[in-house]
């Protein structure tokens, strides 16, 4: 077969069918309070890119205290400066508010999005085969949430005055989150940052049961379960693991905002779930409550827990179908995949305890949550291995999207290596909050999830915007992107073990963490390497949304039923309403082959007389 | 340009591989070798996972290059190896890192047991707490028992205090009280590997034996507030005499600026 | 496609409800037996598993659903039990300073009721 | 859709609506929601050494709930009546019940309320509530302190003294108690300035009980708190220099407070603002699950009244469009009930 290279293609149906679905429609109800699924996963990806360039700023500026602590920052020094005395020096206060904004940023208003609200909003229909999602003004307000969480998260930046913005991390652990006294920023800056939060899980809410329901109900003839791409399972599984743990921290959530009633309005009356009776916090009168603080964390876990994997498991759904295109090459072991997905969703519900190792929780509890954070990695093992027989002895297209689906395979392994440390007690009693940790989730939250979001991106934007994305641009953009980020998080594993602990202001007013510095700076200098990349990224998606190489409906050659779609799909997605005759993956099989190309679409039908059984099946 | 990614792939691993084994001669390393019994225990377990983590990820990684090579070596009009995977391959890298990981688990249980379970801990050290350290925004408060008295969890009249300084026996097991007046902290001490936090509402009681007298950095490791980083304090451990003296020297000051007619009691 | 189901499977909802309202009735008249706690505990909380099974048998329609049900609902049981056990050991079952106000007059009480038992005990004998 | 109706063997998926599997769904989320509380519920009060369940301390009425049970029992009877009628075209009588339901809805928030009103008057709101002697000591103290503070403010308000710190109440007292003796100021007439001058005697007087109160509870609570705020300091100083006004007991302050009430210059202003010392242990953190629980299922039962309206808002032209909607507010409407049968025993009886 020869080398596909991007381009337009010859096999499927001209372009020409695009217009069906055009009824005449106001530019709002087109572009900004749309019900079409296709324009809100747009609207969740352009939201998002734009987030990360935020939380990436925020990340910038972490860097720089860490590198040049007490020192004027440059450029965004000036930025933040508008808001604060001191210049653009960064005070303690003010760190804390930097790293606990740029997780949250990056965590509710960057990943869990980008995954679920564009690449799920656009993929889910157009892959299952279906016209639009099934309750599409749900979906519409899914995404309408997300602008009052980001007004929230905005607010809280400002709300406490100029250096108190919500410094209790992103984990948000009371007492400290709980008693206004207790930091400058756990006054009203930490209430809307509660509030944005609740809004936050109210869009991802409705998503899920949305997401649920679609990939439930709503397939199209043929696409039997077993049919369906492994990013249609990971997005299912993920809506999944949201149902039923995003209600828990919602729920806790509101016990927070109650126990700080009396900080919100003029009263005295407040709950006291999360704040144990008699301690004197700041000097103030002792606390009034009979709760217990490890009562949130329990609470907040239970979601968080399987929040990293609703992080991670679409990813790893996109990527497996992007790894399979780009080599050519059926899906290692299919099932296997699936079974090892939902093994990491059931899993992931019972694992929440390793983030509470330290924390004084029953050892009896820990063993378990050891045992069990142990055999996560089972399932994520039988993936990795999966992958790279995926990749082996497939005939690899060398292009950006395969690359960042390699260093999403590479990148996750080293994450998910350094995840077993951590998951043995002792060994994690000594990490615990070191920057081995922080080492660890970004290795697969950027390592992974966005590298993944990166291949994702360039991968569908044929479908979403009918052109091409340059894949020199975007190969430049890999290369620099994985050396700063190796640069970046790798020493991280390092500063750990020399037991640099996190969320430090100034670590190096600790003798034996002084020698230190040097290497701090160099990974600042790769953050900022890896910062400029994302222009190129930006550069180059917005550039390509008008300028780019046009291209028809299956430009990688690829076989899920998107691919049959018109690109950009107009309203109603489907020109033909598509019938699914076989599994996604079918690259250079024997029937493929018989018609003279390498893949086969999930539509196009069999020789005639095995259609009746291949349908009836169901 | 194919054969420059399959290397691309394969060059990174082993920069990071030279990184680590360059580290410990570069100070990039732990702080110290452990300096409790219970630090060698955990860095014997933390050596058992870096060997076989790092077999895997080697394995792993080159396994991943080697797969994009063959890919960039293919000749461009060759075709891809049609297979939907294999039973016996899914079954053999199931159980072998089921196996591995089992065996990880196994190995934790009876340090972790002897870290946290309180029926446990020494009997000499789990009778006589020598202190109670209670942690607050952004210190650390030392309270001694009177000496010749056992530490109460309420402050008795006669308890010394002191403050970001604890002094105590080394070459013994060792166990202190530890609680918070505000928030949440953690009391880190990273050569001696203990770290535990101190839960509003809680106390909690935390061994350790220190092997060799000396001055031990005491940070806190859980987010407090804006001063977190600060938290700065020293752990001294010398010979049990030596305590005596130094408790002896803290009730002499402690009784000199008191009110007069405690002094006169003693 | 909505109404094909019910029309076919008539349930009597009438007697459904009274079977609700009796065992209404028997948790209030287990609260004015004054049986030991624990035994009024199970009681109660037997009758309103009970109750919640008819709701969602009869007047959910779940008795005439399809398996989904049990794929819906299984997990998110396992869940809901699984979390409050999960908790216990760490919230139910651990405490607080001793010196937390509370503890104090807890402690108190205990050693007031004991001081009554004793007087009882000593007035029998 | 792409499965056109025309070949509905091919439909994937289960047979029934989007809507319904999207309820049955969605009310898999909000079980999840009530576990945390109740889950939460169950843990803390194993966790406390003690839990209020005397009526005198929680005020839950057996039989209120009780009756609220029933109610909201009858009404998913009425739903699923309706649903019936509904989907044999009976929309009269689906209308009837469904009013009904809606009806007994009212019912059962006016119940609620009879509950909360009785909490509220008692001040058994998390957060208010003292846990210890001394706790209730300091309440009775702080409730009159703000009494005190309030009469005094009128005076200033008045002009009849000024002073430019109004909040420093020692110095305010002092003015207050010349003014019997004072000159009249030019703005009073000689009649009001006299009905000043007696009210001015009885807050001085009130004044003085509160003062009293005051310095012991001081003397209690820092004793009672090694690291006590700033204000206790100074209590704490004099402790030591051996000042000490004898602790006062609870006893002592009801016998106080009584003393008080029954004074006919003030006893009803103080009957109206402080409420009886009641320590309950665990009070705050009981009151705190028992809103949370109640009032999380109380906005329940109103959403699935607004659910209900926009049915009823059709009116007779309600048809077997609605069909649906019936079946799934329904669906709501029962889980609704299924928490309530969960809170009542647990909030109730055990
Ligand atoms: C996408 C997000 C994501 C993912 C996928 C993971 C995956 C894992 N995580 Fe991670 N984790 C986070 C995000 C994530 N984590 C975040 C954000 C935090 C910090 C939160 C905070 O405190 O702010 C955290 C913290 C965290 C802790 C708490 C540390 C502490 O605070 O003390 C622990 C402890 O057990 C842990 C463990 C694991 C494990 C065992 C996995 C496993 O799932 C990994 C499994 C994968 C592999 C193991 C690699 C592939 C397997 C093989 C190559 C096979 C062979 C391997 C062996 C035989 C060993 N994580
Ligand atoms: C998806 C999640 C995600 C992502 C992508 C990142 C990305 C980055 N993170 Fe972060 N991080 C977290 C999640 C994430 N992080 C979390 C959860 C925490 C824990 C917080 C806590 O303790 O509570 C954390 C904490 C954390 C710390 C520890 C702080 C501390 O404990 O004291 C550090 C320190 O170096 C850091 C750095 C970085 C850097 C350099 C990047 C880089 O990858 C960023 C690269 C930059 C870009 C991608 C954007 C490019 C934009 C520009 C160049 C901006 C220019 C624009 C303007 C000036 C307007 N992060
Ligand atoms: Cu104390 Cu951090
Ligand atoms: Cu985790």
């Amino acid at each position: 077969m020869a080398t596909i290279t991007p381009a337009l293609d010859t096999h499927t149906h001209d372009d020409h069918a695009h217009g069906h679905g055009h009824h005449e429609q106001s530019f709002i109800s087109k572009y900004v309070f749309s019900t079409d699924h296709k324009v809100i996963g747009i609207q969740f990806l352009i939201t998002t890119i734009l987030m990360l360039m935020v939380g990436g700023a925020l990340a910038l500026a972490v860097r720089w205290q860490l590198a040049f602590p007490w020192e004027n920052m440059p450029i965004i020094g000036r930025l933040f400066g508008l808001f604060q005395t001191e210049g653009g020096q960064i005070s303690p206060e003010f760190y804390t508010m930097l790293f606990t904004m740029h997780a949250s940023v990056m965590i509710f208003l960057v990943i869990i999005p980008v995954l679920a609200g564009a690449f799920g909003n656009f993929l889910i229909p157009l892959q299952i085969g279906a016209d639009d999602m099934a309750f599409p003004v749900l979906n519409m307000l899914s995404y309408w949430f997300m602008w009052p969480a980001i007004l929230c998260f905005g607010i809280s930046f400002v709300a406490g005055g100029a250096t108190a913005g919500p410094g209790n991390g992103w984990t948000s652990y009371p007492v400290l989150s709980d008693i206004a006294s207790a930091a400058p920023g756990s006054g009203a800056a930490q209430t809307w940052w509660l509030f944005g939060l609740t809004l936050v899980g109210v869009s991802s809410m409705m998503g899920s049961v949305n997401y649920m329901t679609t990939i439930i109900n709503m397939r199209a003839p043929g696409m039997t379960l077993f049919r369906m791409p492994l990013t249609i399972w990971s997005m299912f599984i993920t809506a999944i693991l949201q149902a039923f743990a995003l209600p828990v921290l919602t729920a806790a959530g509101f016990m927070l905002v109650f126990d700080r009633l009396h900080e919100l309005l003029p009263t005295s009356i407040h709950s006291g779930f999360f704040i144990p009776s008699g301690l004197v916090v700041n000097n103030a009168a002792p606390t009034v409550g009979g709760g217990q603080p490890l009562l949130w964390q329990h609470l907040f876990w239970f979601y968080s827990h399987p929040a990293v994997y609703i992080m991670l498991l679409p990813a790893m759904g996109m990527v497996s179908d992007m790894l399979s295109c780009m080599s050519r090459k059926p899906v290692f072991g299919y099932k296997p995949m699936v079974y090892s997905m939902a093994a990491i969703a059931g899993l992931g519900f019972i694992v929440w305890g390793h983030h509470m190792f330290t924390s004084g929780m029953n050892p009896a509890l820990g063993m378990t949550f050891m045992t069990s954070t142990m055999m996560i990695a089972l399932p994520s093992a039988i993936k990795v291995f999966n992958w790279i027989g995926t990749i082996w002895d497939g005939n690899i297209q060398f292009n950006a999207v395969f690359l960042n689906c390699a260093a999403f395979v590479a990148l996750f392994i080293v994450g998910g290596l350094s995840g077993i440390f951590m998951a043995a007690v002792p060994v994690d009693i000594y990490f615990h909050d070191t920057y081995f940790i922080v080492a660890h989730f970004h290795y697969v939250l950027f390592g992974a999830t966005l590298f993944g979001v990166f291949a994702g991106i360039q991968f569908w934007f044929p479908k979403m915007f009918g052109r091409l994305m340059s894949d020199r641009v975007q190969k430049v953009h890999f290369v620099l992107t994985f050396i700063g980020m190796n640069g970046t998080f790798f020493p991280m594993h390092l500063l750990g073990i020399a037991g640099m602990p996190r969320r430090y202001a100034d670590p190096y007013l600790h003798g034996y963490l002084e020698h230190l510095l040097p290497m701090n700076q160099f990974m600042t200098i790769s953050a900022i390497v890896m910062g400029c990349a994302q222009f190129l990224l930006l550069g180059n998606f917005f550039y390509s949304i008008f300028r780019g190489e046009k291209c028809g409906r299956n430009p990688w050659q690829a076989n899920g039923l998107e691919w049959s779609a018109p690109s950009p799909p107009g309203h109603g997605n489907f020109d033909v309403p598509p019938v699914c005759y076989r599994g996604p993956y079918e690259y250079s099989s024997p029937e493929a082959e018989a018609l003279g190309q390498d893949f086969i679409l999930q539509t196009s039908p069999p020789p005639a007389g095995v259609v009746r059984t291949a349908v009836a099946h169901h | 340009m194919k054969k420059f990614w399959a290397l691309f792939f394969w060059f990174w691993p082993l920069v990071a591989l030279w990184l680590c084994a360059v580290a410990p001669a570069n100070n990039w390393w732990f702080p110290s070798p452990p300096l409790s019994t219970l630090g060698h225990q955990i860095d014997g377990l933390f050596y058992l996972i870096l060997i076989i983590v790092t077999v895997t990820f080697v394995g792993t990684q080159f396994a991943l290059g080697y797969a994009l090579w063959k890919g960039a070596v293919k000749e461009p009009s060759g075709k891809a190896w049609f297979s939907h995977g294999s039973h016996k391959l899914e079954i053999i890298w199931t159980i072998v890192p089921a196996f591995i990981l089992v065996f990880i688990s196994l190995t934790q249980l009876d340090v972790l047991a002897e870290i946290r379970v309180l029926s446990n801990f020494p009997k000499e050290a789990r009778n006589a707490p020598v202190a109670e350290v209670m942690a607050r925004q952004f210190e650390w408060r030392i309270r001694y028992p009177k000496p010749g008295t056992q530490l109460m969890t309420e402050p008795r009249p006669g308890d010394l205090y002191y403050v970001n300084e604890v002094h105590v026996p080394a070459t013994q097991p060792t166990m202190i009280n530890l609680r918070t007046q505000d928030v949440q902290h953690a009391f880190f001490v990273p050569r001696l590997r203990v770290k535990q936090d101190a839960v509003p509402g809680l106390i909690i009681p935390v061994w350790f034996e220190i092997e060799k007298a000396g001055e031990y950095e005491l940070l806190c490791a859980e987010l407090c507030g804006w001063g977190h980083y600060k938290m700065k304090a020293r752990i001294i451990a010398e010979t049990p005499e030596q305590v005596q003296a130094y408790l002896a020297r803290l009730e002499q000051e402690q009784n000199d600026d008191g009110v007069a007619d405690e002094q006169s009691s003693q | 496609m909505s109404d094909e189901h019910h029309s076919s499977h008539h349930v009597n909802y009438l007697t459904i409800f009274f079977v609700l309202c009796g065992c209404t009735a028997l948790s209030v008249a287990f609260d004015v037996l004054h049986f030991a706690k624990p035994v009024t505990m199970v009681l109660v909380l037997a009758v309103a598993c009970a109750k919640a099974m008819c709701v969602m048998m009869y007047f959910m329609h779940l008795k005439f659903e399809g398996n989904w049900k049990f794929v819906l609902l299984a997990p998110t049981t396992i869940l809901a039990i699984g979390l409050p056990l999960a908790l216990f050991p760490d919230i139910g079952s651990s405490y607080y300073t001793p010196t937390a106000p509370q503890v104090g007059v807890w402690a108190d009480e205990i050693a007031e009721y004991e001081q009554h038992d004793a007087a009882e005990q000593a007035e029998k004998q | 859709m792409s499965h056109s109706p025309k070949a509905p063997a091919l439909r994937m998926g289960i047979p029934i609506p989007n809507s319904k599997l999207g309820m049955w769904l969605f009310l898999g989320t909000e079980i999840m929601f009530f576990t945390a509380f109740i889950g939460s519920y169950i843990v803390l009060r194993l966790g406390s050494r003690g839990w209020p369940t005397d009526y005198n301390d929680t005020h839950i009425n057996v039989l209120l709930g009780g009756v609220n049970t029933f109610v909201l029992i009858v009404s998913s009877y009425c739903v699923v009546v309706a649903h019936e009628a509904m989907a044999l075209k009976n929309f009269a009588r689906a209308r009837q019940f469904l009013w009904v339901t809606l009806i007994l809805a009212f019912v059962f928030l006016g119940i609620k309320g009879v509950e909360y009103k009785g909490k509220i008057d008692h001040d058994i709101l998390p957060g208010r509530i003292p846990e210890t002697a001394s706790q209730a000591v300091k309440k009775v103290s702080n409730q009159l302190e703000e009494l005190v503070r309030e009469r005094f403010s009128r005076y200033i308000d008045a002009g009849v003294v000024s002073y430019p710190q109004p909040g420093d109440i020692l110095n305010v007292a002092n003015l207050i108690r010349e003014i019997p003796n004072g000159e009249r100021p030019n703005e009073l007439t000689t009649e009001q300035f006299e009905q000043w001058k007696t009210s001015a005697a009885a807050d001085y007087a009130l004044f003085l009980k509160w003062q009293d109160l005051h310095e012991h509870v001081v003397a209690n609570v820092s004793l009672e708190y090694p690291a006590a705020p700033a204000g206790f300091l100074e209590a704490r100083t004099k402790l030591k220099a051996g000042e000490k006004p004898p602790e006062i007991t609870l006893d002592e302050t009801r016998k106080r407070l009584n003393e008080m009430k029954a004074n006919e210059q003030y006893g009803a202003l103080v009957s109206a603002h402080v409420f009886d010392p009641h320590p309950i242990v665990y009070g705050n953190i009981f009151a705190s699950t028992y809103f949370i629980m109640t009032g999380f299922h109380a906005i329940h039962v109103i959403v699935g009244m607004i659910l209900f309206i926009i049915v009823l808002k059709q009116g007779s032209a309600l048809n077997e469009k609605w069909t649906d909607w019936v079946e799934n507010s329904g669906l709501y409407w029962h889980f609704v009930d299924l928490v309530w049968i969960f809170l009542f025993p647990m909030l109730y009886i055990i």
